[in-house]
């Protein structure tokens, strides 16, 4: 998606066409999701992928559709405080707990 | 804890006074805050979900287990009704912030359809396991999977109640664009919910159980 | 509070909202100022520190010799869960929201919190839950499980009473109040502070209260899920701690303690904030290393998250993640250490003026200075696992809780109280009541630190003779009554406080903004809004540093006005404040009765409460936005007359 | 301004220290003359490293007391207000100070880091040769099955001084603590978990214990004994253990109480080799051998046992061994049988 014509509407806010551009590309990111889960190929790799795509999409929606990209940083602030403390105290938890080993 | 009841009251057109109550240190709104600061706490409360959901993967003693009763095109049909949901709920921002209220009213209806499809097909999914065995009961991943999708059905289904509320605010003409704010904070909700459902997509269904 | 209601503007909401603050109680059910309801906060947190305490005797009446039976073992059971259960969520914390509800918007300049009638959401559901839980006494006996209640032990199979669905449910609305009242308070520091008051000009008692809301705010919502779990396994059979169908035993010990280390830390950092207040004040001069305290306030709240498992020494984590938290538990020791060193540098050098709250806030940096120390052993493992779970652990947390959160919590009760009530507390009385509070409370829990070395477990209703626990068992109880006396004392004191002499704006010459209004403070709080030049505002307004250093007070003294926040009747009319509203205390009542409802697990009840907060909640966000707006405005507003709060 | 007496604030401060000077000294009398769970008399290997890491870090707290409480007592002392009218100084701050006292506990801290990480990793290192023990926590006893020799019995571990015991940590119900402070620290009894403890005896004796990990109403009377025996005491006491107990005399009143055993549904709980195979109450093919019973709460003897058959839930609020109503002949005709138990 190109970074230029993002800012048409005055509150600097993305158009629609670049909405609908966005839902697209989560859609297209969906079905390679399921697409890469049925080849059985790509077993050993399956992991690391679907993580990659699901960590895409999250961020789409959050800088696009929640508009983290165009708000203050003080939003962004709150909310990456929330995920990585959820991430970094559940991986030693889970990995206290032998689930990766 | 959906409904912030705060008052920040609404100066709008030409309301003389500008209160210092309403000129803020960050010149952010306070409801925004609020409602980013709710969001931060929700990662944890879903992370603990999905962390019981993870730790007892594999881990069931009896079936069925999730190779028996997954079914992934359903599921992804499921995600992808999400995903587009989210999509109707931007643009119906987009119409109250340009004023346009009939389109306003278009979209919120499109996204509270999209949701309630969502839940429909989760409720037919829940059925579905239930007849093939599965529940709180019978074993780990009964009540780990029950627990973590219910939270988020349950947490869908307030969206889509608020979505109703907006719609029929609107019609009653008690929704003015300079009330947008509000239209805004539900979707954050909303997209917030479609997000989580992201990640439970790709951890519970199609990250493959040991 | 003027006491003609001004009829409404003519905007009828769904519902007639008062216009204006009636008196007597009905005025108390629909507050939503900040004071009022920092002041119910801090009068029902003292009732349950009353009944904690009472708690605590029976303990120690039932521990005093071998072989007590002053109480059976299920009351006892009963007691001891109840005495934790409260003490921790039923006092600590809402004192310490009591305190930052009713000083906070004062300190940053503002009139009120961001989200008034959230607020008084949050106080009533406290309210509510602690009031549930409570009545568990009444409905077939109270929550036996440890204020932890540990997963296997707390199932169906092992707890089968409704005991432990009255502590599931009671600390689900305990944990709504505390996301409710986290959320309202952070908007309000980040968002409603005076013109000129930066971040880095806010006194670190706000600082404090920021870090511990931030706490609040993400630990909340783990021990929510823990209790979900807990209440699925209780009322819907499913299987999180079944361990026949292999469920694991630790992952409530992870759930709970992820939300429990935080938690102390919630417990603790207000207290520091009164403490950093309170020494700069009496010793006149500024807080040492003001930015040093704000980053180790910080640090202690980022590594808060990183150190639970050491609650978990002795089970089964293995040598490497004992290790790991090991060090990262004695790492937090540092910025503690660092806050400590700082108060003794305010004192050192200070012309310090010995009075009740000066010496309260001394004996927090003394006796949270011991559990500090005692808490450094647990640090390190192998110790730990001769002290974990025997009264050397009780003896740390009291001294941590008792000697640092409740000292500091009487610091600011003394500090505040004339702000509060336009009265002086009486400085006799109350060193009095410092006195008998030091030696009591050194002489019952000094000696757990021998009963614990000498291999006493915690929580057993009775222990035999010739253990050697006999001498220092009966030396705590004497102590526990001592303490239980300068609580007394503390209580004669307030009530003979209503005859002393009225309070002024300013009775300490302290240094904050809270002290540049009148004792007690008008609803409005501020009639003209303060403009901040510098950290400690007030005190720079009374005065300059010479070129030694000194203070020195500014010449000429500035008028009155500049210095104090004086005001006539026209502009305080002038003022728009929130109107009351009661569909707060509804909604909190509501989550009562929908627990309840799950715990006989009467269906039509469950959908009474969940209509009932639905409904509550639907009529709060259409309530009319606001009161008496002038007439000439009116017409001006949008052919739509009704506002809707989002 | 607020009114200040000299005189006052210095009897307050002088109280202060009094208060503190007391603590400190009842901190130090610390060792009663006979406390068996005593963690400050080490009788293990294991125990006597852990209590030197005890006394390493009690005084370097020491230190830091005496300096922290100190400095307290002497500014509170020293800069009182003795109603000098100028302000002091209005210091705000110094980085060195700052970085100094910052560094120096995160460098004492560091240093007391490495013998605690050691020793974590020496007490988890598995011993050469052990006998093993299965330790298995039950709600409100313990019950000690040692597989290689054959042996089970409940309340008492029998160990052979010097000799490594591997203790197999489980539980069979709620999570529960297994715990002798002379012999090693404890660690929690799991349930669906196994953990492991080492063991090692020096000096014969008996040495107590208790369950530390609240389980229930009778958390308080699940205690249990460490009996360190010579290595060929030890050995007898297995010989005894394994030795199937002589039926008792027919038409005496061991007889009677054996056949009460197996009418009034003792037999369902408790197994006697060759007589009873049940599992839910204690192994009870030795019972007389045992010095205490009921969790170690009881000493064993005639006495204690009558009081205890009468209404066990009475002694043990919440055991699972009911009141069964016996009449005193019968209960006499009962202990009669155990003391054929040794």
């Amino acid at each position: 998606m190109t970074e230029a014509e993002v800012v048409t509407h005055e509150t600097g806010h993305p158009s629609e066409a670049q909405y609908v551009r966005v839902a697209l590309i989560l859609a297209g990111l969906t079905a390679v999701e399921v697409a890469v889960y049925y080849i059985s190929g790509l077993k050993k790799v399956l992991i690391p992928i679907l993580l990659v795509l699901a960590t895409t999409k999250f961020s789409m929606v959050a800088l696009w559709f929640m508009h983290l990209k165009f708000d203050s940083r003080m939003f962004r602030r709150l909310f990456v405080t929330g995920i990585v403390v959820a991430i970094i105290v559940y991986l030693i938890a889970l990995s206290s707990l032998h689930v990766f080993s | 804890m959906t409904a912030t009841g705060v008052v920040v009251e609404d100066t709008g057109h030409g309301a003389a006074e500008a209160h210092a109550a309403h000129v803020t240190s960050t010149g952010l709104s306070n409801v925004k805050i609020a409602m980013w600061a709710f969001l931060g706490s929700e990662c944890l409360l879903f992370g603990a979900l999905i962390s019981t959901y993870l730790l007892y993967r594999g881990k069931s003693m009896v079936g069925p287990y999730p190779k028996d009763v997954y079914d992934i095109p359903y599921t992804s049909v499921s995600s992808f009704v999400l995903l587009m949901s989210s999509l109707t709920m931007v643009l119906a921002l987009a119409a109250i912030q340009r004023g346009d209220h009939r389109r306003l009213r278009v979209w919120l209806l499109a996204t509270a359809l999209l949701g309630s499809t969502f839940i429909g097909g989760q409720a037919y999914e829940f059925t579905t396991f239930y007849r093939e065995g599965l529940s709180l009961h019978r074993n780990l991943f009964g009540s780990s999977f029950f627990v973590l999708t219910g939270f988020h059905g349950a947490h869908v289904t307030i969206g889509i109640l608020m979505l109703l509320s907006l719609f029929s605010l609107s019609l009653r003409g008690k929704l003015p664009t300079s009330k947008a704010e509000t239209v805004e904070l539900v979707g954050l909700y909303w997209h917030f919910v479609d997000v989580v459902w992201i990640v439970i997509f790709t951890l519970i269904y199609l990250v493959p159980s040991k | 509070m003027s006491d003609v209601a001004i009829p409404l503007n003519g905007q009828r909401g769904l519902l007639h909202r008062p216009a204006k603050a009636a008196p007597g109680l009905w005025g108390w059910l629909t507050t939503v100022d900040h004071k009022k309801i920092g002041l119910l906060y801090l009068g029902t947190a003292f009732i349950f520190f009353v009944i904690g305490g009472i708690e605590a005797l029976i303990i120690r009446a039932q521990l005093g010799g071998p072989n007590g039976h002053v109480v059976s073992a299920n009351t006892y059971n009963q007691i001891f869960t109840m005495h934790g259960t409260t003490m921790i969520f039923l006092v600590v914390m809402p004192l310490s929201a009591g305190f930052a509800n009713y000083v906070v918007p004062l300190m940053i300049g503002a009139r009120d919190v961001a989200f008034p009638r959230l607020n008084a959401f949050g106080y009533w559901t406290f309210a509510v839950g602690g009031l549930f839980m409570y009545s568990s006494f009444l409905l077939g006996g109270a929550p036996n499980g440890g204020w932890f209640g540990y997963a296997p032990q707390t199932v169906k199979a092992y707890s089968p009473g409704h005991n432990i669905d009255f502590w599931v449910f009671g600390l689900q609305i305990l944990g709504i109040a505390s996301l409710t009242g986290a959320v309202n308070l952070i908007v309000t520091i980040i968002n409603m502070r005076a013109p000129g008051m930066s971040f880095l000009r806010m006194p670190i008692f706000v600082w404090m209260t920021l870090v511990a809301q931030f706490l609040l705010l993400f630990a909340m919502p783990v021990i929510t899920v823990a209790l979900f779990l807990l209440m699925f396994d209780r009322l819907f059979g499913a299987n999180f701690f079944e361990i026949q169908a292999g469920a694991d035993p630790l992952l409530w010990q992870h759930l709970f303690w992820i939300f429990g280390h935080p938690e102390v830390y919630i417990l603790i950092l207000p207290a520091m904030g009164i403490v950093s207040e309170v020494l700069p004040v009496f010793s006149r001069r500024p807080l040492f290393g003001y930015s040093v305290m704000v980053i180790s306030g910080v640090a202690i709240g980022f590594m808060g998250w990183g150190v639970w498992a050491h609650h978990m020494f002795a089970t089964g984590l293995g040598p490497l993640a004992k290790s790991a938290f090991a060090v990262s538990t004695m790492l937090i020791a540092v910025p503690t250490g660092v806050k400590i060193f700082n108060w003794l540098a305010t004192l050192m050098g200070g012309k310090i003026r010995v009075t009740t709250p000066l010496l309260m806030a001394c004996g927090f940096v003394g006796m949270f200075t011991i559990g500090g120390l005692s808490g450094v052993t647990h640090a390190i493992v192998p110790a730990d696992t001769q002290q974990t779970d025997t009264y050397y652990i009780v003896a740390h947390f009291h001294y941590v809780l008792f000697g640092g959160s409740i000292f500091g919590l009487f610091a600011g009760a003394y500090y505040w109280y004339p702000k509060m009530f336009g009265h002086m507390l009486s400085d006799a009385l109350g060193k009095l009541q410092f006195a008998l509070m030091l030696i009591g409370f050194n002489m019952t829990f000094g000696p757990f630190h021998i009963l614990g070395l000498q291999g006493m477990p915690r929580r057993i209703y009775t222990y035999p003779a010739h253990r050697g626990w006999d001498f220092w068992n009966f030396v705590a109880t004497i102590g526990s009554f001592i303490i239980a006396l300068s609580v007394l004392v503390f209580i004669i004191n307030v009530i003979r406080s209503r005859k002393t002499a009225a309070a002024s704006a300013d009775p300490w010459d302290a240094r904050t903004l809270e002290w540049s209004i009148s004792s007690p403070p008008p609803e409005f709080n501020f009639a003209h809004v303060p403009v901040v030049t510098a950290r400690d505002d007030l005190w720079h307004r009374k005065y300059t540093e010479d070129e030694g250093g000194r203070a020195v007070p500014i010449q000429p003294p500035p008028p009155s006005n500049q210095v104090y926040d004086e005001f006539d009747e026209e502009t305080a009319a002038g003022i728009h404040l929130p109107s009351p509203s009661f569909f707060p205390l509804l909604a909190s009542l509501g989550l009562a009765v929908l627990a309840y409802g799950l715990i006989y697990k009467a269906w039509p009840v469950v959908g009474l409460g969940a209509l009932w907060i639905i409904g509550a909640i639907y009529a709060w966000a259409l309530e009319p936005a606001t009161a008496e707006v002038h007439d000439e405005i009116v017409q001006e507003l949008e052919p739509e007359p009704v506002e809707v709060a989002p | 301004m607020a009114v200040r007496r000299r005189t006052g604030a210095g009897r307050k401060a002088r109280r202060a220290w009094l208060t503190v000077v007391v603590g400190l000294s009842m901190l130090l009398a610390a060792c009663a003359k006979n406390a068996p769970q005593d963690t400050l008399k080490p009788a293990s290997p294991d125990t006597r490293s852990i209590d030197g890491l005890f006394w390493l870090t009690f005084w370097v707290a020491v230190v830091v007391f005496v300096l922290v409480e100190g400095l307290l007592v002497f500014a509170v002392i020293r800069h009182r207000d003795k109603g000098e009218s100028e302000e002091p100084v209005q210091t705000h701050g110094n980085a060195r100070l700052e970085l100094g006292w910052t560094i120096a506990p995160a460098l004492v801290l560091f240093l007391l880091a490495f013998p605690t990480v050691g020793t974590i990793w020496r007490l988890a290192r598995s011993r050469p040769n052990p006998i093993n023990v299965t330790v298995i926590g039950h709600q409100f006893w313990w019950e000690y099955r040692y597989t290689d020799l054959g042996v089970v019995t409940a309340n008492e571990l029998h160990l052979p001084i010097n000799r490594n015991v591997r203790l197999t940590i489980k539980s069979g119900d709620v999570i529960h603590s297994f715990w002798v402070p002379r012999l090693f620290g404890k660690h929690d009894a799991e349930p669906g978990r196994v953990a492991h403890i080492n063991a090692r005896a020096e000096r014969p004796g008996v040495y107590f214990g208790e369950c530390v990990e609240f389980c229930g109403l009778s958390h308080a009377n699940m205690r249990n004994r460490a009996i360190a025996q010579t290595a060929d005491d030890f050995a007898a006491w297995v010989a005894g253990q394994r030795q199937l107990p002589a039926a008792p005399a027919a038409g005496s009143d061991a007889d009677g109480g054996f056949n009460l055993f197996r009418t009034k549904g003792c037999s369902g709980c408790h197994t006697i080799e060759g007589v009873s195979k049940g599992m839910i109450g204690p192994n009870l093919t030795h019972v007389f051998a045992r010095t205490s019973f009921a969790g170690s709460t009881l000493d064993m003897n005639p006495d204690n046992l009558r009081r205890w058959l009468s209404d066990p839930p009475k002694v043990k609020p919440g055991s699972k061994m009911p009141n069964l109503g016996l009449s005193e002949s019968e209960i006499s005709q009962l202990i009669a049988y155990l003391e054929t138990l040794t």
